[in-house]
C-alpha cells in the first residue's frame, strides 16, 4: 500500500486539519467529537443542513461545507458511516431554532446512526427531518437487497436543497426540495481498479488486467457483475443506459448531466465519457441545460467513474445556480 | 462459577482480545462482500470499552453491558456499532441491577440481544447477517438452561457452540441485508463478517467462566 | 493498460470535444487545428493571454481558459508540445491588437515550438512576450542541463498574469507580471507510482511497492532519485524544504502555499501534505495567505504531488483574489 | 544510381516504413530516460510526411526535404519536430533546386542539417541528443565524398554507420541537453532515443540508393 499518509488509524484526523487549514476562512473544524460547520453556523433563521458518512469520498461532505450548501460534515472513519456522538453536536451546533435537515446516504450504517441521532436531537427540542439519497440504479430496490445506494447524486442533492435553505426555505420545505432532486436523480458506476482502505492495506476486490466491475458503489465494494474492459463509448452506454430508462428521460426534458469520478481517473477521460453521455442524451431528445465533470464524490483512488442524470425544472435549475462558496464547488461569489 | 461483575468485565477483556487478534480476519471477510472495515470498527470499539471498564468499574454484570453499549454505540460507526450497541443495551436491561446472573437470566438477555438486532436492523434468519449468529446461540441458550439440568458453563458452551455453527452457516448465503446484499448472487460462498464476530464475542463469554 | 478511452491516438481530440460540449457557456473548441479559446475572444482592447503544452496535465491548460485567466490554450499530443501551426492560428485568434502574451513551461519541444509560432506571429504583426515558466527546484540550472522545468507553478502564473491582462494592463506590463510570479514561486513533486501514456501502454518507470520517485515532473519522467517509501510528514519535509530555501523565505515572508494532486492522489491525502507544510511554513516565521489544494497540473493517473510556495505581495494578492471564471477555477463571479 | 527526386521519395518512404517498425521500440527508448512519445511523435510525423508526398509529389529532392520539414513542424511536436523540421529545412536549402545530387552536395546537406539542429539546440557532442548521430554521419559523409573515390552508396553508408556508431556511443553519455538531462546521472546506461531515430533516418537512405 502506498499512500500519502502518515499513521492509518490518523488518516481522518490530519486530512480534516488540513482541510480546516486550507479553509479557515469557510469552515470550522471541531476536533472532538469530528465535525466540520461553517464558519458562520448558526445562520440565524436559515434552516441547517446537515450531511456526513463515511471517510474516503472526499470532497464530499467537507468540501461542500459553506454558504448556499451544508452548514456541517459529519466525517466517520474511512468508509465507516459516523457515530450519533459525533452527528448530534453537529446538529446542534448549525440549528438556529429553524430545525436541521440531515441527508443522509441509504445505507445501513448511515440510516441506523443518524437514526439514533435524529431521536436524542429532537428529545433535545431540535426538528430534525431526514432526506435519504438513493440514487444508484445498479441496485435492485427490494425486499432482497438493503435498497438502493446513496451515491454520485448526493451532490446534488446537497447542492440545491443548500440553496433552498439559503433563500430562506422552512425546514419541511427544504426537506421536500432534496426529496424532489432525489426522486430525480439516477446514478450508476464502474471501476477498472480498486482501492485500498488505509486500516485494511490491501485492494477492496481483485480486479484482472482486463477486467472491470460494472455497477460499483463508493465503497470499493465489488460490483454487480465483472466484465471485460471495454472502450469508454461501451461502458458509458452501459452506465448511462440504465439511468436513463430507470428515469423514463423522453424527448423534451431537460437534464444535468454529471459525470464524476471515483477519485483516481484522469479529468481528460471523465471528458471523454462525458462526450458520448451528451450525445446519447441528446439522441434521446433531452436537452443537457447544466453540466458537472470532476471528482466529487469518490472512492479513494479507485480508478472508474459514475454517470448522474438529474431531470430539472425552473425551481431546480435555479436553485442550482443559486450561489455557492464551499471549497470544491463555488460560483456565482 | 458465577456469572458476575468480574466475569462480565473479564468477557469484555477477551472480546477486546479476540478483536485484536481477529481483526485482520475479519477486515479480509469484510472485503470480500463488503467495504474491508468490520474487524477494524470492532477493534476500535473494544478497546474503548476496555478504557472506559478502566475508568469505572461496574458493580453489576448489566452496568458492565450498558457501559459497552454506550461505548460501543459512540466510537464504532457503520452497521455494526448501533446493532451490538442495541443488542448490549437490551440485555443489559433484560439483566437490570442482578449481581450473579443465572444461567437462564443469561439466555434470557441473549434472546433480548438478538430481538434488539432484529428490531433495529429488521434481518431474518437467512439474510446472511449477524442474525444468523445470535438467533441460534439464544434458541440454544434457552434450551440448555430449560433442561434445568444445563451448568452455567454448559449454557455459554451452547450459546458459542451455536453462534459458531450459524457463522458457518453464512457461507452458502445470498445476503439479503446490509452491505453485502449489493452484490446479489455474489455474495454467496463468503462467510458474513458481523456473524463471525459474534460468535467470537460469544466465544470469549466461554473462555471468561472458564 | 486499463483506461477510460477508446481509441488510444484519439484520446486528446476526444476529451478536448468532450470538454467544449460541458462547457460551451465558457469557451470555444477549435478542431483543426487544435486549439480552445474564451467564447467571447478577442476581447477588444485586453492584451490576450495564451498557454500550451503537452496533454496529460489537465486541467491545464484547458482548464483555466475564461474570464479572468487564459484566453487561449493548446493542447498537443500527451506529453508532446504542440506546433506552431497549432499555435499561431490560436495566438492570432485572441488578438485584439493588444497583443499576446505566451505562457511557456521550460521544456526544449514547448520552448522551440512557441518560438516559431511566435516569429511566424510577428511577422504577421502580432505582438508576442513569452514568459517562460521554470519553478522546480528538483532540476539545477546549470549547464549540465535543460534548465529549471515549468510544473505547478505555472497555474499561479496563469492566473494572476490573467487577471492583470484582465484589469487592462499593457503587454510588457503582462509579461512583466507573469515573470514575476514565475520568479517568486517555486516547486518540488514526489511521484508514488508511474503514469501510463495511452500511446506508450506501459507505465512511464518502474517502481517497486515499496519506492517513490523524489524530484519528478509532470511527465512522467522518472525523478532525481528513489527512496524508500516515508510517511506523508517526511516526504512533504522533503519537498518543502528545498523550495522555501531556494525562494529564501524568512520570518515575515506572506505566501500562497499550493498542494498539487499529480492526478491519481485522493484529495484526503493531499490535505495530510498540506496540514504538514502550513506547519512547516508558519514554524519558518512566514505567514500563509493564500492556499490552494487539488489536481490542477497532473501526470495522467500519476499518485504523488507537488509543493509550490509563491512569495506575495500585495499586488500579487490582489491579481489573486480577482475574479476568475474558468472550469477548473472559478471566484468572484 | 542517382539521387534525385525519386531516390528521396523512396528515403522518406523508407524512413516512415522505419519509424512505423521501430514505434515501440523509440517509446521504450524514450520510457527509460523521458516521457514515452519520440516513436508515437516520429511514426506520427513521418506517415504525415507520406500523405503529403502522395499529395504533390515533389521534383527535386530539395523540395521533397522541404515538404518534410514542414510537415515534421506542424505534425509532431516536442523537441524532435522542431529540430528535425529544421535539419530537414536547411538540408533542403543547401541542395537548392538541384535535380541530381552529387556525393559531395549530400555531404554538404547533412553538414547544413547537423548545424541547423545545433542552431536550434545548443547541444554539443556529448550532449547525449541527436547531435551525437548526425556529427559524426555528417564528417564522415564529407571525409568519403572528399576522397573523391567516393561513389554514392559509399557516401551514404558511411553516413549511416557513422550515425548508427553515434547513436549507440550515447549509452553511457550522462544527457546535458534534453528531458534526459533532468536525470543527471540516472540518464547513463540508455540509449538517446533522438540518436536512435536519427540512424534510423540515415540507414534508410542507403535502403533507397540500394
Ligand atoms: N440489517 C442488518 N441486520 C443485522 N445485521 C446487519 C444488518 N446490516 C448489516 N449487518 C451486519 O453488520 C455487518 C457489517 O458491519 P460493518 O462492516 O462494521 O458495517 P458496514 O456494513 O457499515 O461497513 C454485517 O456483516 C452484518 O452482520
Ligand atoms: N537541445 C537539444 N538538441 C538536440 N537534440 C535534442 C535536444 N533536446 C532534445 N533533443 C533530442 O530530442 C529527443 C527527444 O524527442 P521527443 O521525445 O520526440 O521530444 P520530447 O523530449 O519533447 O518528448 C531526444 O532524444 C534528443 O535526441
Ligand atoms: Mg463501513
Ligand atoms: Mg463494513
Ligand atoms: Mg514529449
Ligand atoms: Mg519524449
Amino acid at each position: 500500500m502506498k499512500k500519502l499518509i502518515n499513521d492509518p488509524r490518523a488518516v481522518v484526523d490530519e486530512s480534516v486539519d488540513g482541510f480546516g487549514l486550507a479553509h479557515a476562512d469557510l469552515v470550522a473544524v471541531n476536533a472532538e467529537p469530528r465535525f466540520i460547520t461553517r464558519r458562520d453556523a448558526p445562520v440565524s433563521g436559515k434552516v441547517g443542513l446537515l450531511s456526513g458518512g463515511g471517510s474516503g469520498h472526499e470532497p464530499l461532505h467537507a468540501g461542500f461545507v459553506g454558504m448556499g450548501m451544508l452548514d456541517a460534515a459529519v466525517p466517520g472513519a474511512v468508509f465507516t458511516s459516523p457515530t450519533p456522538d459525533q452527528i448530534l453536536p453537529a446538529t446542534q451546533a448549525v440549528d438556529s431554532g429553524a430545525g436541521v435537515v440531515h441527508i443522509v446516504k441509504n445505507y445501513t450504517g448511515d440510516v441506523l446512526n443518524f437514526e439514533t441521532a435524529a431521536e436524542l436531537a429532537e428529545a433535545e427540542g431540535i426538528q430534525v427531518r431526514t432526506v435519504l439519497v438513493n440514487d444508484d440504479v445498479a441496485v435492485e430496490d427490494s425486499l432482497y437487497t438493503a435498497g438502493r445506494r446513496g451515491v454520485g447524486g448526493t451532490v446534488l442533492v446537497e447542492k440545491i436543497a443548500g440553496a433552498a435553505a439559503e433563500r430562506g426555505d422552512d425546514l419541511d420545505s427544504v426537506a421536500a426540495i432534496g426529496e424532489r432532486v432525489n426522486s430525480n436523480v439516477r446514478t450508476m458506476g464502474v471501476a477498472l481498479s480498486a482501492c485500498t482502505v488505509p486500516h485494511a492495506g490491501s485492494p477492496s476486490f481483485d480486479l484482472e488486467d482486463n477486467e472491470i466491475e460494472i455497477g460499483i458503489g463508493i465503497h470499493g465494494e465489488p460490483g454487480r457483475h465483472k466484465i471485460p474492459l471495454e472502450n469508454a463509448d461501451t461502458i458509458t452506454d452501459m452506465l448511462l443506459e440504465p439511468v436513463l430508462s430507470d428515469l423514463g428521460i423522453a424527448a423534451g426534458d431537460k437534464v444535468l448531466l454529471f459525470v464524476n469520478g471515483m477519485g483516481g481517473t484522469p479529468l481528460s477521460e471523465l471528458y471523454i465519457v462525458y462526450r458520448r453521455a451528451a450525445r446519447v442524451t441528446a439522441d434521446r431528445g433531452a436537452t443537457v441545460e447544466r453540466s458537472l465533470v470532476g471528482n466529487y464524490v469518490t472512492a479513494l483512488e479507485m480508478q472508474g467513474c459514475s454517470i448522474s442524470v438529474l431531470r430539472l425544472d425552473d425551481e431546480l435549475t435555479g436553485l442550482w445556480d443559486a450561489p455557492v462558496h464551499t471549497a470544491a464547488l463555488r460560483w456565482g461569489v | 462459577m458465577v456469572l458476575d461483575a468480574n466475569w462480565a468485565v473479564k468477557w469484555l477483556t477477551l472480546c477486546a482480545q479476540a478483536m485484536a487478534e481477529n481483526r485482520v480476519w475479519l477486515i479480509e471477510l469484510d472485503r470480500a462482500i463488503g467495504d474491508s472495515d468490520h474487524g477494524e470498527n470492532m477493534d476500535r470499539g473494544f478497546q474503548a470499552v476496555l478504557d472506559k471498564l478502566a475508568e469505572v468499574p461496574p458493580e453489576t454484570p448489566g452496568a458492565a453491558l450498558k457501559l459497552t453499549a454506550m461505548t460501543l454505540i459512540s466510537k464504532v460507526g457503520g452497521a455494526a456499532g448501533p446493532l451490538y450497541g442495541t443488542a448490549f443495551l437490551r440485555a443489559a436491561a433484560s439483566l437490570g441491577d442482578t449481581v450473579e446472573v443465572e444461567p437462564a437470566a443469561f439466555a434470557g438477555a441473549l434472546l433480548a440481544a438478538r430481538d434488539g438486532i432484529v428490531a433495529r436492523g429488521k434481518a431474518e434468519p437467512g439474510d446472511k447477517t449477524m442474525v444468523d449468529a445470535w438467533t441460534p446461540a439464544a434458541e440454544a441458550a434457552v434450551a440448555a438452561a430449560a433442561d434445568g439440568a444445563g451448568s452455567v458453563l454448559e449454557v455459554l458452551v451452547a450459546a458459542a457452540e451455536a453462534a459458531e455453527a450459524g457463522a458457518a452457516a453464512t457461507d452458502p448465503m445470498v445476503a439479503r441485508k446490509g452491505r453485502a446484499s449489493y452484490l446479489g448472487e455474489r455474495s454467496a460462498g463468503h462467510r458474513d463478517p458481523g456473524a463471525a464476530s459474534s460468535a467470537l464475542i460469544l466465544r470469549a463469554a466461554v473462555g471468561a467462566a472458564a
